[in-house]
């Protein structure tokens, strides 16, 4: 077996929940003991509803948010540790590929001088050389030249987030992490966007974490998928064992709720009820069970830890 | 590019121009002042025998009290009013915006104690400090410009700290950082370009302020001492001859009028052109 | 079944400071009574537009009718008088669903007050006497006999959208209620005044995929428990699969097609059609897309507006806009050379 | 709950602020030059009655013993007795204080009355002649100097058209003080003719301050309205049919005054602002004239009690304005 | 009832504790001294005393009290009352009680019997009797009661009277003014019109006074409006305006211990760089008259043919050029709210730049300038004001401002001279008025000539009073106010 290039371990994303007098009046346990393993050149998907803590999963990892206990490494090195220095030189090989790509350039710089930043930050390139180097980053996105003279709010959406890939590339990442990258998009961008993915995978040797809510796109995008339920993964395993045999009642009343053209009509007969509790207020025990036809009375008693049967983890008393 | 559709927006936006016809012709009065004015000496100078002439054909704007001539009086106040307006601005930018920037960017104790110190400044009228101050270091122009800017900077911390704090949360600023900018790259390159024009705007609105406020505190005495033209100063002066002499209060009021229409309309033109908000929402396919 | 709804030839576009945008180009639609008929299309092709304009409520000042007729129930909207639609048409025998369940209830009243303020006005049981119409309409009365019905009325539906403790519900400001319960309560208003018609503006992009599901089932059987026709607009063709009866597809603000559901994705005609289905993911991993970009509305292409991104184009496609062709079983397309169904 | 301990935080904050303000304040006041014991003895004293007097102020003590002691007086609502006057201060600003805000309250009343609906309908009839002309009149109301609106307000009102006062408060002493506010006051105590006067007093101070302030609250309100109405909520309604009157004046005016609340109290701190000016313009003898007074007077106490006394003013104002936009805006503390 | 329309506030109703001319209605109309003046020129009339003796050496005063005078609260005024009243100005050592304090000490002041007072001077002092009228009588009994602390009871006649005055004290409030009702057992007795309520509020803007007095609002005011204010007034038909000399010379005070101001050609040079005739015709418009020297030109010790200094910038180049020490910008402090003195001073000062010398101009409040005046170092280097009448005797002038004795209380031009001084205290030891005389004048030319202040005019009185008001008695001292005579025709 191949070494992770990446692994997270018990990682605890909290946030405080302030009240006036800036008490703290509760947390919202955004990533709440999460572990799993990358490989190298995998595609491991994320799912989870809206508010399970994806995104937030996303930039712990990179960084952006300090853990609240947990351990990340990377490439052999644990690096929530790291100052910033150290932190740096991780950021030219982790990159974060952001939600909403049109927001995450500077609205007051050109697409090029966004494209130039990594390499300022990163490297001692000069001029000429950065631009060669932005140039053919940019046609491995599909993008003409002529875009670097452009203000990011000139380009359509499918545009902006070619940009953000390419200036996460510029820097030759071994790991991106890309939060939704097709939320918002027509179906008939986000199949080339999707194949723009796989094409860059091969040529510039990149894994993926793939974080988003559309099973379709990640039946379709990932190898390995982890699903999430209120800052926990419930579910972890290969793709097409999730898909066919799932374990977790979360897993299959996601699989049950998406439209199968052609076949039978979910919405007929969709059997999950009720909505996802307040992150801030969760109940106790299992987090799912407000909403499990299976629940008993064990299940607001303890919560059940994310246990391996074969190639796929569950975190079920009642898996299958 | 999009910096010459910004001069065509600019040019377009009626109230924009009028703007800055206004303040071009502030700056033209106080740089001529010498060339424009029909009686340089008068700024000085007595005819005690033509004191409180209505406007003619010799005096456009009438005399005062001391029989010099108004018009001249007003072109050479020009001067302390930019002066007053430029300097005192220029220093609470030059003194607050990097204080704001800083402390948003950083959080923390020292910044969270910095705005509360910022804030007690903004609770109480500015004015009311600056009459304190102002009265402590004695009228004079200099002392004006001093207390005006020590009551000013608070309010472009607070400006500039509550715009650095909620760029900090913009997603592009957050990947700027995540791709590993170092924070002086971030506040200089990110974030300050990003709230320059809310910070051009409020420059250009909080001149006619400071204007509205000199002239104020001249208005009460406190401003620069006599022969000085200062506008605020002339009301005063006026005051006593209010019913006889109508041009005498009239000519400097609505030479403030003007002077701080101009940086009001300036400053809500460059609003409608520089706001991303307002930019994007027009701009957007 | 009658026609309920007809719009025929409706062209309209809009004045920008960047000139002129023809978003609708003679664009056709016919709903019956009880039928939900799915209206699906990308991102900007005009679909909102389309409803607001049956709706009658698109921004006054920019809005340009080039042409057209909107027949309810044999009525023009069009021409009709504005109060006489608002009164009796609008929120009465046609209702809507907004597309954000997020920002569609005013923030700063509660929801009780929102649900009460439309019966008070659009209830089937109101009774308003003559002079009520010259008061200033905040100083209507609201009569307590209706008052209590219409409150029955509400607490009753509620409970059909599945809303548990209703009366709780209905003291609660947005905020305070998550997107599902927004939109089942948006759902729930557009039920109240007993329509006709409820136009949908894709009801449950903004939620997560268990709560659509959830969503569109009760959309599903309110509809056909209570008779009344739905209009739903959508982009994802997942949702019209669901719960259509009929499709209508449209590009860049033409129609391009139309079908019984089951016909639409069995057998598409379209050449836009087809490369919109094949883009969907599937599991083996191919989506195609469709390359190019939307057209801009300011300048769209000239005849059919697919054109420039059509593998089948030819030059008649380019002059003049293709006119409908009937299939059969109320399946039409609008092309020169549409895939054919092997018969 | 969430809103009382709201204003509990508030309340909370309330002493540092002040504390801090008396701090900045003491500093400010510490350096005048003029020597506060030679003003308060006057013309006669010798050198040793004004060393004597020194002692006794405290005034030869190190500037942090001198800001102890005033704090110490300050917690205690002492805020010493007026060197010029030779009154306890507190009692001068108390016996001043409801001249300001009655002052203010009219004003504030007087623009929300002009501000609120121009700006609604302005905003409704957008580039229209009244929206343009609405515009250009509160783009003019900022920036006349207050003072000399003041001026020609009393020069055309008071003096040539003789309609109002050029001046003061109300002829004579006015009703029989209950609240300190005239026109309350002879309300209550039903004489009309100090209503009338105190009426007539008021008009010309409070309308010159009320609009620079109205003109504030039009454009916020506008733009206020111009946000709001093209917002999905009001797009909402409107598609369901209900009365365009109502949905403008119930629901889009709510939500179009948060902004405009909020705005309410940084207003009132402009009109305490230019009310330090208007009120010496007008003779009116409330607390801005009291302060301009004692600054020129270099009366050390007096200038900190005032600024204690109008910082509190500003915080309390605010904090009601956050009561106020809590009970508008339900959606939680800001 | 009577309405005037004051310029400053009445913030203090203590008559031991004020002394300015602004609020002395509020003294002369409440409260009584043992002499009082009247008219114009002013003649000094038994009051509460009704005759007094001096001793040979003008050391011992005895005064004869008038009898059955009331106060207001009905007891009888007696000479423990005006021994209680002495010994409180001289304990609380302010307003008037500098007159006293260098002359009479506490508890020397003697009482032979109920009706008699004797007062034992430190030495002879002519200006005593002049003084006279200030020491107000308080009701002794009344304050003790209301003593606290110790204060003489300070804080409550700041808000009271207990007097035997013209008029009780019917309301007051210090932002607005007070009321005074006819105190009709009033020993001096009553015309048949008098006034049955005076009413004297706080007018502080000359504009509204002049407005109210047109309007009717008010039927008087202070007589000492800028000149255009009373051409304004002598249109309107309801205003009546009385013009009388008044002794109030405006001068610069200079501060002649300075340098290079403690050079007599530096200061020379600035008394021939004012423009007397610009100000007093142009300006002033000719209300007032040239005043060449410090003495008011209607009282004895003027020098009738005293020639002052004329405005010839080439006479102060010349004196200029024989100041020997370094020139230096020159601080001239203006009273704020007194136009005239700033105009006064840009006069000078547009005057001074032609000779090369610089003038800075710097406006406080009287009270600020005065703290800094009595102060020989914060001292302005001059300052433009008016001397007003405290006492009719030439030593109010001249006297007070270069003798030496009043550094820093009334003399602000810290001036050392000992011949001056020795003539200025000769004269106040002495009795006869026309060695007095004689010592005045000769001092008043040598302050004239030594230019130790620019002098620059004396004021003309014209008191607005609405045209029904009649019996009005000027006095320089007390400036009209005094209301008692006054009454509706
Ligand atoms: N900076 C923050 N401060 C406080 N709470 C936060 C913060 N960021 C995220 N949260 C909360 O943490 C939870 C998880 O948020 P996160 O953005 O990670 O979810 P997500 O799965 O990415 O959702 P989406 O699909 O909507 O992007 C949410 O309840 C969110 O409100
Ligand atoms: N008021 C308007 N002024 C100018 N252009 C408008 C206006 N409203 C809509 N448009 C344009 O009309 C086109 C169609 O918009 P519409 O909102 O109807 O699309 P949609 O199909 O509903 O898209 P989405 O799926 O994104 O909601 C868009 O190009 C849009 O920019
Ligand atoms: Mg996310
Ligand atoms: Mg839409």
């Amino acid at each position: 077996m191949t070494e992770a290039i990446l692994s997270v371990r018990n990682l605890r994303r909290h946030f405080a929940v302030r009240g006036p007098f800036n008490r703290r009046i509760g947390s919202i346990k955004a990533v709440d003991d999460v572990s799993f393993d990358l490989m190298p050149g995998e595609i491991f998907g994320l799912v989870g509803e809206s508010g399970c803590g994806k995104s937030t999963l996303g930039k712990t990892i990179m960084g952006i948010h300090r853990p609240n206990g947990g351990e990340i490494w990377f490439g052999g090195q644990q690096i929530d540790l790291l100052l910033a220095a150290g932190q740096r030189a991780v950021r030219r090989n982790l990159q974060y590929a952001y939600q909403d790509p049109g927001a995450s350039l500077d609205p007051r710089w050109k697409i090029g001088r966004s494209l130039h930043e990594p390499l300022i930050i990163h490297t001692a390139l000069d001029q000429a050389e950065r631009e060669a180097g932005i140039r053919k980053i940019l046609e491995a996105v599909g993008l003409p030249g002529t875009h670097l003279d452009l203000y990011p709010h000139e380009i359509s959406g499918g545009q902006q987030r070619r940009v953000g890939l390419a200036r996460i590339l510029t820097l030759h990442p071994k790991v991106v992490i890309l939060d939704e990258p097709t939320s918002g998009l027509d179906v008939s961008v986000q199949a080339t966007v999707l194949s723009l993915f796989r094409s860059l995978r091969e040529t510039f040797q990149l894994t993926y974490i793939f974080i988003s809510h559309d099973l379709a796109v990640i039946r379709m995008m990932c190898s390995r998928v982890a699903v999430m339920y209120l800052g926990r993964i419930v579910e972890m395993g290969p793709t097409d064992v999730i898909f066919d045999r799932p374990q977790h009642p979360y897993t299959k009343s996601l699989l049950a709720a998406i439209p199968k053209i052609g076949g039978v009509r979910v919405t007929r007969d969709f059997w999950l009820r009720g909505e996802p509790p307040d992150p801030g207020n969760l109940p106790s025990g299992c987090r799912f069970r407000t909403r499990c036809p299976k629940a008993v009375d064990r299940c607001a008693r303890e919560e059940p830890a994310l246990e391996a049967t074969g190639c796929q983890s569950v975190a079920c008393f009642f898996p299958g | 590019m999009a910096w010459r559709r910004a001069v065509q927006r600019f040019l377009r936006d009626r109230a924009a121009t009028l703007g800055t016809a206004l303040i071009l012709l502030l700056i033209v009065a106080a740089v001529f002042a010498p060339i424009l004015s029909p009686f340089p000496s008068d700024v000085a100078d007595f005819h005690t025998a033509h004191r409180l002439r209505p406007p003619d054909s010799i005096n456009w704007l009438g005399t005062d009290r001391m029989g010099s001539d108004l018009l001249s009086r007003i072109l050479f106040g020009a001067r302390i009013t930019i002066a007053i307006a430029f300097i005192a601005v220029g220093t609470a930018l030059v003194v607050g915006v990097p204080i704001g920037l800083v402390a948003g960017y950083y959080g923390g104790w020292a910044s969270n104690l910095l705005m509360r110190v910022s804030d007690i400044f903004l609770a109480v009228p500015q004015i009311v400090l600056a009459i304190a101050i102002a009265q402590t270091l004695g009228p004079s122009i200099e002392n004006v410009i001093l207390a005006l800017s020590i009551t000013y900077w608070p309010f472009w911390t607070r400006l500039v700290y509550a715009e650095t704090r909620s760029l900090k949360n913009e997603v592009f600023v957050e990947s700027a950082i995540a791709l590993g900018a170092s924070p002086w790259r971030v506040m200089v390159l990110h974030i300050l370009p990003n709230i320059a024009s809310a910070i051009i705007v409020r420059t250009s609105i909080g001149m006619g302020v400071t204007i509205l406020t000199a002239a104020a505190l001249g208005f009460l005495g406190l401003g620069a001492p006599p022969p000085a033209p200062e506008w605020g100063r002339m009301i005063a002066e006026s005051r006593e001859f209010l019913p006889e002499a109508w041009w005498y209060a009239t000519a400097p009021g609505i030479a403030i009028f003007m002077v701080v229409m101009g940086f009001n309309l300036l400053g809500d033109g460059l609003r409608d052109i520089l706001d991303p908000r307002i930019r994007r929402g027009i701009g957007a396919k | 079944m009658t026609t309920l709804l007809a719009v025929e030839d409706l062209s309209l576009g809009f004045a920008t400071e960047a000139g002129f945008a023809s978003v609708l180009d003679r664009v056709n639609l016919s709903i019956e009574r009880g039928q939900v008929l799915g209206l699906v299309g990308e991102s900007g092709c005009g679909k909102t537009t389309l409803a607001s304009a049956i709706l009658g409520v698109l921004p006054r000042h920019s809005v340009r009718i080039a042409g057209g007729r909107i027949l309810f129930q044999g009525r023009d909207l069009l021409t009709a008088g504005p109060a006489f639609v608002n009164q009796t048409i609008r929120g009465r025998a046609i209702t809507f669903v907004p597309q954000d369940p997020f920002t569609s209830f005013n923030p700063v009243f509660t929801v009780g007050a929102q649900v009460m303020e439309i019966m008070k006005w659009k209830s089937p049981r109101r009774a308003a006497p003559d002079w009520v119409g010259r008061l200033p309409a905040f100083l209507a009365p609201y009569p307590s006999p209706q008052r209590r019905s219409d409150r029955e009325a509400v607490l009753e539906l509620l409970d059909a959208v599945q809303l548990p403790r209703p009366a709780q519900l209905l003291r609660k400001y947005p905020h305070e209620l998550s997107g599902g319960q927004r939109q089942r309560l948006m759902i729930a208003m557009a039920l109240l005044p007993g329509p006709d018609l409820v136009i949908a503006d894709e009801p449950t992009t903004a939620l997560d995929v268990t709560i659509q599901a959830q969503i569109l089932g009760l959309i599903r059987r309110l509809a056909s428990e209570r008779n009344v026709a739905v209009l739903l607009t959508t982009h994802d063709l997942g949702t019209a699969y669901e719960i259509c009866d009929a499709v209508n597809v449209m590009y860049a603000g033409q129609d391009v097609e139309s079908a019984p559901v089951d016909k639409f994705f069995a057998a598409p005609a379209h050449p836009y059609t087809t490369k919109l289905l094949a883009s969907l993911p599937r599991a083996d991993g191919s989506a195609t897309g469709i390359p190019g970009e939307v057209p801009v509305m300011i300048a769209p292409p000239s005849g059919c507006r697919f054109h420039p991104r059509c593998d089948r184009a030819a030059e008649q496609c380019r002059t003049a806009r293709p006119s409908v062709e009937q299939l059969g079983g109320g399946h039409w397309v609008r092309c020169y050379r549409p895939h054919r169904a092997a018969p | 709950m969430r809103r009382l301990e709201m204003i509990l935080s508030r309340l909370v904050w309330f002493v540092p602020t002040l504390a801090g303000l008396v701090v900045i304040v003491f500093l400010i006041s510490n350096v005048i030059p003029t020597d506060p014991v030679r003003v308060a003895l006057g013309e006669n004293a010798t050198l040793a009655q004004v060393e004597a007097m020194r002692v006794k102020l405290g005034y030869d003590k190190p500037l942090a013993v001198q800001l102890a002691r005033h704090f110490r007086d300050v917690l205690s609502g002492n805020l010493g007795t007026s060197i010029y006057s030779q009154r306890p201060i507190s009692e001068d600003l108390a016996k001043r204080l409801p001249a300001t805000l009655e002052l203010t309250l009219v004003a504030i009343a007087l623009s929300i009355a002009l501000g609120i609906p121009l700006g609604v309908v302005s905003a409704l009839k957008r580039n229209s002649l009244l929206d343009h002309a609405v515009r250009v009149v509160s783009v003019s109301g900022l920036a006349i100097a207050a003072f000399w609106l003041a001026m020609q307000l009393q020069f055309l009102f008071a003096m040539k058209l003789g309609a109002a006062p050029l001046n003061s408060r109300i002829d004579g002493f006015g009703p029989e003080p209950i609240t300190g506010l005239f026109i309350v006051d002879s309300l209550l105590s039903w004489d009309m003719e100090s209503l009338g006067s105190a009426l007539s007093h008021i008009a010309l101070p409070a309308l010159t301050l009320a609009l620079p302030a109205a003109a504030t609250i039009v454009r916020f309100t506008r733009a206020g309205v111009l946000e709001v109405i093209n917002s999905n909520y009001v797009l909402y309604q409107r598609a369901m049919g209900m009365p365009p009157g109502l949905v403008v004046w119930k629901y889009v005016l709510r939500n179009a005054l948060i902004s405009t609340v909020t705005q309410i109290g940084l207003i009132f701190g402009v009109l305490l602002t230019n009310a330090v000016v208007i009120e010496t313009v007008f003779d009116w003898p409330g607390l801005g004239t009291f302060a301009v007074q004692s600054i020129l007077q270099s009366d050390h106490k007096a200038i900190i009690g005032f600024t204690i006394w109008t910082g509190a003013l500003i915080v309390i104002f605010n904090l009601l304005v956050d009561i106020a936009h809590s009970i508008i805006d339900p959606r939680g503390t800001r | 009832k009577y309405v005037h329309a004051n310029n400053s506030g009445y913030d203090n109703l203590d008559p031991h504790a004020i002394f300015d001319v602004g609020r002395a209605a509020s003294r002369i109309n409440f409260y009584d001294g043992l002499y009082r003046w009247v008219d114009n020129p002013p003649k000094l009339i038994p009051w509460l005393a009704e005759s007094h003796k001096s001793s040979a050496d003008g050391k011992s005063w005895t005064f004869n009290l008038r009898k059955g005078v009331k106060f207001h609260d009905g007891s009888e005024m007696t000479a423990a009352d005006v021994i209680y009243s002495i010994e409180r100005m001289l304990a609380t050592k302010k307003g008037a009680s500098s007159l006293f304090m260098p002359i009479i000490d506490p508890g020397t002041t003697k009482a032979p019997d109920k009706y008699t007072v004797v007062f034992a001077l430190k030495e002879s002092s002519a200006i005593f009797l002049a003084t006279v009228p200030e020491i107000l009588v308080v009701n002794a009994k009344l304050v003790k009661q209301n003593e606290k602390d110790g204060d003489w009871g300070a804080a409550w006649l700041a808000k009271n009277v207990a007097s035997t005055g013209s008029y009780k004290l019917k309301r007051y409030d210090p932002a607005i003014g007070f009321v005074g009702e006819r105190f009709k057992e009033h020993f001096a007795g009553w015309g048949p019109k008098a006034f049955d309520e005076i009413e004297f509020r706080t007018v502080l803007e000359t504009n509204t006074r002049v407005q109210g007095l047109m309007k009717g609002d008010f039927h008087g005011t202070d007589g000492y409006l800028p000149y255009d204010q009373i051409l304004r007034l002598k249109q309107a038909k309801n205003v009546q305006i009385f013009e009388q000399e008044s002794m109030r010379v405006f001068y610069f005070s200079i501060h002649n211990d300075r340098p290079p101001l403690n050079d007599v050609h530096f200061r020379r040079a600035l008394a021939y760089a004012f423009d007397y005739n610009g100000f007093i015709n142009d300006i002033l418009k000719g209300a007032v008259a040239r005043n060449p020297g410090p003495n008011p030109n209607n009282l004895w010790g003027a020098p009738k043919d005293l020639q002052g200094f004329t405005y010839d910038l080439d006479k102060a180049k010349a004196e200029l050029a024989q100041v020997k020490q370094p020139l230096r910008p020159i601080t001239i402090g203006t009273l704020a709210g007194f136009s005239e003195t700033e105009q006064a001073a840009t006069l000078l000062q547009n005057a001074a730049s032609k000779i090369g010398v610089e003038v800075k101009i710097e406006s406080a409040p009287w009270q600020v300038v005065q703290s800094r005046m009595q102060d020989r170092d914060k001292n302005y280097d001059m300052v433009p004001l008016w001397k007003s009448t405290y006492y009719v005797d030439p030593n109010n002038w001249v006297g007070e401002l270069y003798g030496s004795r009043y550094y820093g209380t009334r003399n602000y031009s810290y001036n050392k001279d000992d011949e001056l001084d020795k003539w200025i205290n000769d004269a106040l030891a002495i009795n006869d008025e026309e060695k007095r005389r004689d010592l005045y004048e000769k001092a008043a030319r040598k302050v004239t000539e030594q230019a130790m202040g620019i002098f620059v005019y004396n004021t003309k009185w014209y008191g607005p009073y609405a045209a029904n008001v009649g019996g009005i008695r000027f006095c320089p001292i007390g400036s009209g106010q005094d209301m008692r005579w006054a009454y509706f025709k």
